[in-house]
């Protein structure tokens, strides 16, 4: 009974503790209860990606209206795993957060930031689990303005969250809408909503002006999304000024999410066989996914806060992660799928850590963590683990995802990109260098009285570094899921 | 040929209206202008048959965004700083993507073809099926509340959010009251008697709107912003602390979350009927009674949240500075 | 005298020290000319060349003092060269 | 299960009961670990113990034949010496990690699968830091960084080729390795950093002087010989060795002539015995190999003999310098003994440790053939005399220039280099003990006249070279410097790079900001001729540029798509 309905449980859950946590006048019961109700969340996630592996897709209807009519939700191997993704983040920050918050957040407002993060994360989880373009966007809209608000809130800490907040907002509005008006057009020429029957009628309307203006569009507006170099410039703002538990949040899950979006449209909607997909792959993706690369990963190591350079390293990384995409293979796919799992890992280990530092010395610059290596050891040891993943070092997360996009690469005969992603991994040594170097071989600052990050901040941080290696360790899981949802989105069979 | 007219018309002063917002400086008048922009667009959709929508255009776009609009002019500049930049670059781009997206919708299907995908595929199910599976004669409720009602509570979820970020970003900010404040209109006899007199048939219209949403244009939606015109206009003539005494802004937050409750909830209680969530049918003894009664419900859930939520926004924005006096209109 | 003798003890002489030094000849030449008297296991050839193993053991040492002294010029740092 | 217990487990388990007692009884048990450990390692009968099977692989902790039990039997006697010489010393991290670094060490050697080695590997590496970090410097904290750096790398390298390997035979199995393809070449490549092969060393010599005066004995015996038993068990007979072990024969004797610190100038000795050994390995016959575990076991001793010696020094005297020792042989009598007994056993004097041993890989080596090889150590023994025999000695208790007046080293450190001292002597009198645990039948003898003569002749000749440089005032001054080595890479070329890469974009950067710039006043310019006088860039530039980007990425893939 309660199986039947696990894929609406998934979002009604923590859409229905949204409301509720409303009515909470203090901080710790709200905390508590968005605890719990992630919790639940994940483990309905982890449920579902187990049921889905053995049975195939899912499919739940709303409202009980057949699929066209009604919105139907779906999961297969490629949504279980995002979901996974993403409830399993929101999980991890949890604990994490109750501290930081406190200190980052004026105290009338924290019991109501757990309302806004149930928000964004049953938005981000309910555009990943549906079925229906149009409920993807009313998601992605709940998602979106709940991050706005969100990073608005690290103004206590710093004013200049408000102005990256509007900027976030102004750029992802424009993303919702070309994705919105994309879904108009294509509703136009199709008349229809639900993605599969989309897919069936979107056969034969190859050369439909309407649909390719549509195509462009929502390939746009997702692009926004994901921070698509050049389209990134929102991104290392919002990261940087965010609360320390929401970058965290944000970077591991939002991106992601949109990243999932993309290719569900072009490889579920539009398919495959759609005349203009390659085009867009190799002339568009490949091109800016390289860019992105190096730009990015260039501006990262000019940077002086260290959570804007992990921001501009998260567009390096979602540069991969289109590189990923724009490879259209199986080995492609796969190494993007599981690229979104592992830098999930990384960076939430990498911002777990980097929000340590500024809760015990308000901000986090190269200045401010010299010598930290010895003040606070476990949260720099964590930091260079999750450095290390970053770069890429063997037994780590990050070897995995370069191992499957280099062979990626080289099965597509386009080894000099397989030259280019190495290239690029060594400029992630450089800025991760930087603060290793401050760190661990320059002397702290006079008369500084700095105490290791708590306990709680601590565990999740090494948790995820955990999961770092492990992962890195023992790739059969991921790899295997990725690779059957890669051949899902290519329709290939198993 | 005279629905053609009027469409050109209507169509042609829209233009007219965003080329003048674009011309002018003064933000005054472009607030103005936006409002007078709303009525256009509502009057357009009215003779697109589209009443639902026109209505909610005409509630939240012409009358409240204008308050609100206006309630922020107030704390910021009256005048547009001149743009700092070239503009013959945007200009540039701007006119060659309209010209690429205009080539595009040549191959859209015309305005009204009976043939189009989107009247052969999905909507004559709706059309057809409405009166036996809902039983409501507004087929636009019937999609919106339950063929569609996930989307909309999703909706109701975004406005919930709107509202909760507008708590937590400006309700901190809201400055003790001053006795200054009250002052606000009480020399306007007029005013006062004519909105002590208005106020009442507004809320027995928001409400009419409410619940015959089945029946007419209407719904959760409209209702709820009717419903809190009545309150800003209330707030206005009267000042915020009179309205703040009606309702609480504790009692506000209250009710917005526990419109989405509601919405959502409806929503669980056909799991306990072994049904699939938001199934109505298992709420009354027939289907369409049950179907009946859960539009009922979801939509008093969307009009609670939506009259806080613009309740709640005008009280934190009014909230900020002091209010206007007489002497600046 | 016996004062003397406690104060520089015997090794520190400057007399003695040329002894050992001479001793160290004369133990050289000696080991040397052993070469002649017994038989000598070898594997390679050279190993039969008179002293072959004084020899490569001075030629070694010297070599390689004045080996590490050319390269000394080229690696010495001051002893705080990783410390600037 | 008593009766399998792993003795490396007696002293990790035994170790972290320490901080526990009241510190005058920790000596004792320390003591008393070793020796257990000892006692359990000569009871148990060769063969496989101690398996645990995990996910269908066998680990197995122990497995006793030859070549595992001299090595086995080595670590044990020298972590007993080293409790003996460290007795008074009262500081739980140092005794802590000491003995947890031993056993780590045994259990290594008795390992039998490639997983358990590693973990134990990693092991060795983290608990040996601490005897560096004891030092409690910065000097002491950067190094011991720099050496953990370099140790978990290698455990690192170790696992991704062990995975490897498992990938590509499915056998886990630490036996014979075939250097095939890139799996071995990795777990090769990770025994190296630990054996300081050759460009892999530095951080020996760069760690090493810079632990605790116990510290550094406990150092020398384990980490490198625990890699040479590493190399003879997996890739005994690997052609390429023999070439690396020459040219680490030879060159760190180089450095040690010009290095100052005599304790660094113990750490190259170290390094050179280490090639003697990899020739060894390199050879692979059973003879080489015989020579490579004699030479492990004499190594230890005799190595940790002179580290003793001259840990006695800079605890008395204060510092292990060459420019600031001398005459000590006054104060510290015993201890210029038996700094003698160690120089003579490293140097291969006959009726000593090291003659035994380091015969038998001449001889392995003559034997194969290498006639260059063959050459090369023997030029490379008479160097280490010239260092150890001659110059160690000299340096520190014969030089005339300053002299030092101290007391002579506490009775524990006495005791332990005197039964060290003995144990060489011992060895090198009746070397059947010696041959008795020799992993294969020895064949061999080593007094005939022809050896003795030789390497006599060889080290007078050696000795001979000393007194006339010295007297010619040629050899190399002492004083205080240090010299580059490999870790000039990545302790200066590497920063400097990045500093350079860093430094270059930088200058591209403000180059191409100061050519936008000025194009920028220019449009600024152009803007305030048309627009009046508040013409700035405000802040909502990157919001318009990346709504231009936007529109400008809609057309162009627009206007793409209609032309295909």
């Amino acid at each position: 009974m309660i199986a039947y309905h696990l894929p609406i449980l998934q979002i009604v859950v923590p859409l229905i503790a949204a409301p509720l946590s409303a009515f909470c006048r203090r901080a710790g019961m709200a905390w508590y209860l968005a605890l719990i109700i992630c919790a639940a969340s994940f483990a309905i996630s982890v449920a579902l990606l187990v049921r889905v592996l053995d049975e195939g897709h899912i499919s739940y209807l709303l409202g009980n209206w057949a699929a066209p009519w009604g919105i139907e939700y779906r999961i297969d191997a490629v949504n279980a795993f995002v979901l996974l993704i993403i409830s399993g983040m929101g999980t991890m920050v949890l604990p994490y957060a109750r501290v930081s918050i406190a200190d980052e957040i004026e105290p009338h407002n924290q019991a109501l930031f757990y309302t806004c993060y149930l928000l964004c994360f049953a938005g981000l989880l309910g555009m990943v689990i549906t079925g229906d373009a149009f409920n993807a966007f009313v998601f992605m809209e709940i998602s979106s303005l709940a991050t706005y608000v969100l990073v608005a809130l690290g103004a206590k800490r710093d004013r200049r969250a408000l102005s990256a907040a509007f900027t976030y907002l102004v750029m992802g509005t424009i993303g919702a809408t070309f994705f919105v008006i994309g879904i108009g057009l294509v509703y136009m020429v199709t008349g229809t909503l639900n993605m599969a029957d989309l897919a069936a009628r979107l056969q034969g309307l190859e050369q439909n002006r309407t649909a390719l203006v549509a195509f462009a569009f929502i390939v746009t507006g997702i692009g926004l999304k994901l921070a698509l170099f050049p389209m990134h410039l929102w991104l290392p703002n919002a990261y940087a000024f965010a609360p320390s538990a929401v970058t965290v949040f944000i970077a591991a899950t939002a991106t992601k999410a949109a990243v999932y979006l993309m290719l569900r449209f072009l490889f579920t909607v539009f398919g495959t066989d759609y005349n203009v997909l390659g085009l867009t792959l190799t002339y568009m993706f490949t091109p800016l996914a390289l860019a992105a690369m190096f730009a990015a990963s260039t501006v990262a190591i000019f940077q002086f806060e260290i959570k804007r350079m992990l921001a501009y390293s998260s567009v390096a990384q979602l540069g991969y992660t289109v590189l990923g995409i724009s490879f259209a293979s199986v080995t492609g796919l796969t190494a993007t799928m599981i690229h979104l799992f592992n830098h999930a890992l990384m960076k939430g280990a990498l911002f777990m850590a980097v929000g340590a530092i500024v809760l015990r010395h308000g901000a986090a610059t190269i200045d401010s963590v010299r010598g930290l290596g010895r003040t606070m050891p476990w949260t720099m040891a964590a930091f260079v683990a999750g450095g290390l993943s970053l770069i890429g070092v063997p037994l780590t997360v990050g070897f995995i995802s370069k191992w499957y996009l280099v062979a990626a690469s080289l099965e597509s005969g386009r080894w000099p990109i397989a030259v280019l992603i190495v290239l690029s991994s060594l400029i992630g040594v450089i800025y991760i260098w930087r603060v290793i170097e401050a760190a661990y071989l320059e002397k702290p600052p006079e008369g500084r009285t700095a105490r290791e990050a708590p306990l709680s901040m601590l565990i999740p941080t090494w948790g995820l570094v955990g999961a770092n290696i492990y992962f890195g360790i023992d790739a059969e899981l991921t790899s295997r899921v990725a690779g059957a949802a890669a051949r899902l989105l290519l329709w290939v069979a198993p | 040929m005279i629905d053609t007219t009027i469409n050109f018309a209507l169509l042609l002063f829209l233009a007219a209206t965003a080329f003048s917002i674009l011309r002018r400086t003064t933000l005054f008048s472009v607030v103005m202008l936006s409002g007078v922009f709303s009525f256009v667009s509502a009057l357009l959709l009215v003779h697109l048959d589209a009443v639902d929508v026109a209505f909610t255009e005409a509630a939240v776009g012409a009358g409240i965004s204008t308050v609100l609009m206006l309630s922020t002019l107030a704390l910021t500049a009256r005048h547009e700083a001149p743009a700092s930049r070239s503009r013959a670059l945007p200009l540039i781009v701007v006119f060659l993507t309209g010209l690429a997206l205009i080539y595009g919708t040549l191959d859209m299907p015309h305005f009204g073809d009976p043939s189009a995908p989107v009247h052969t595929h999905v909507a004559p199910r709706y059309i057809t099926a409405t009166a036996t599976e809902i039983g409501i004669p507004n087929i636009v409720t019937a999609v919106l509340a339950s063929y569609r009602g996930f989307d909309t509570l999703g909706e109701t979820t975004v406005i919930f959010t709107a509202g909760i970020g507008v708590l937590l970003l400006l309700a901190g900010t809201i400055r003790e009251p001053t006795g200054l404040r009250i002052t606000a209109m009480d020399h306007h006899l007029v005013l006062r008697v004519v909105t002590k007199v208005l106020i009442g048939p507004i809320l027995l219209f928001a409400l009419y709107v409410q619940f015959h949403g089945d029946y007419g244009p209407g719904g959760g939606f409209q209702a709820g912003v009717i419903f809190a015109a009545a309150f800003i206009i209330y707030a206005l003539v009267f000042g915020l602390e009179a309205a703040r005494r009606a309702v609480p802004g504790r009692a506000v937050r209250w009710i917005l979350a526990a419109g989405v409750l509601m919405y959502g909830g409806v929503g669980v209680v056909s799991f306990f009927f072994g049904k699939n969530y938001l199934d109505y049918s298992a709420l009354g003894a027939t289907a369409t009674a049950g179907q009946h009664l859960g539009i009922l419900l979801v939509e008093f859930g969307v009009g609670m949240t939506v009259s806080a939520v613009m309740v709640s926004t005008y009280y934190a924005f009014a909230g900020q500075n002091r209010p206007i006096g007489d002497e600046e209109w | 005298m016996t004062d003397d003798r406690h104060k520089t003890p015997w090794i520190e002489r400057k007399g003695n020290l040329t002894w050992i030094h001479r001793g160290l000849w004369i133990a050289c030449a000696g080991l040397a000319l052993a070469d002649f008297f017994y038989h000598k296991h070898t594997v390679f050839r050279i190993e039969e060349f008179p002293a072959f193993y004084g020899l490569l053991g001075f030629i070694a040492c010297v070599g390689l003092v004045f080996g590490a002294r050319e390269i000394r010029k080229i690696l010495k740092r001051g002893e705080n060269y990783y410390d600037r | 299960m008593i009766a399998e217990l792993p003795p490396g487990l007696i002293l990790i388990v035994g170790a972290l009961l320490i901080p526990l007692l009241r510190p005058h009884l920790r000596p004792y048990l320390m003591l008393a670990l070793p020796v257990a450990a000892l006692v359990q390692l000569l009871t148990l009968p060769a063969g496989l113990h101690a398996q645990v099977d995990i996910l269908g692989h066998s680990l197995v902790f122990l497995r006793i034949d030859g070549l595992s039990f001299v090595f086995g039997l080595i670590f044990l006697i020298a972590a007993v010496l080293n409790v003996i010489y460290g007795w008074h010393e009262d500081d739980p991290v140092q005794q802590v990690s000491g003995l947890v670094y031993a056993g780590a060490a045994v259990g290594a050697v008795f390992v039998g699968d490639l997983v358990s080695l590693f973990v134990f590997w990693e092991l060795t590496a983290i608990a040996s830091v601490f005897l560096i970090w004891a030092s409690r410097t910065e000097r002491a904290y950067r190094a011991g960084m720099r050496y953990l750096l370099v140790q978990i790398g290698s455990g690192v390298i170790l696992l991704a080729g062990v995975i490897l390997h498992y990938r590509a035979t499915g056998s886990i199995a630490f036996d014979r390795l075939e250097l095939t393809g890139l799996p071995t070449a990795l777990i090769l490549f990770a025994f190296g950093i630990k054996c300081a092969f050759p460009l892999l060393h530095n951080w020996l010599q760069d760690a090493y002087p810079e632990a605790t005066v116990v510290g550094t004995v406990i150092l020398s015996a384990f980490t490198t010989k625990l890699a040479a038993y590493a190399l003879a068990r997996s890739f005994a007979g690997t052609d390429m060795l023999i070439w690396i072990g020459a040219i680490m024969a030879v060159f760190p004797i180089v450095y040690a002539v010009i290095e100052n610190d005599l304790r660094r100038v113990m750490a190259y000795i170290l390094n050179n015995q280490l090639g003697f050994m990899v020739v060894g390995v390199g050879i692979g016959t059973p003879l080489a190999l015989n020579g490579v575990a004699a030479l492990a076991f004499c190594g230890i001793l005799y190595k940790a003999l002179l580290f003793m010696c001259l840990g006695a020094v800079l605890f008395r005297a204060g510092s292990a310098r060459a420019s600031d020792l001398g005459g000590l042989w006054k104060s510290m009598p015993w201890t210029t003994g038996f700094c003698i007994v160690g120089g003579a056993s490293i140097s291969a004097v006959p009726l000593f440790a090291g003659f035994i041993a380091k015969s038998m890989v001449l001889a392995a080596v003559a034997e194969g053939g290498h006639w260059i090889v063959w050459l090369v150590l023997l030029a490379a023994s008479a160097g280490v005399f010239h260092q150890t025999g001659l110059r160690i000695p000299y340096a520190a208790f014969f030089a005339r220039n300053p002299e030092i007046r101290c007391r002579e080293a506490p009775l524990n450190m006495l005791a332990a280099m005197g039964i060290t001292s003995l144990l060489c002597i011992a060895i090198g009198v009746y070397p059947a003990m010696l041959y008795a645990v020799l992993p294969y039948q020895v064949d061999f003898a080593v007094y005939t006249a022809s050896h003795v003569v030789t390497q006599l002749q060889l080290l007078a000749f050696a000795a001979l070279a000393f007194s006339i440089l010295l007297r010619h005032r040629v050899y190399p001054q002492d004083v205080p410097s240090i010299n580059l080595d490999s870790d000039w890479i990545y302790r200066r070329l590497l920063p400097a790079f990045v500093d350079v890469y860093r430094d270059g974009l930088r200058m591209m950067r403000f180059r191409a900001i100061a050519r936008a710039q000025v194009r920028l006043n220019r449009f600024i310019a152009a803007v305030y001729r048309h627009h009046g006088p508040q013409g700035v860039l405000a802040r909502t530039w990157p919001v318009g540029s990346t709504v231009l980007w936007v529109a400008v990425l809609l057309c162009v893939t627009l206007v793409f798509y209609y032309i295909e």
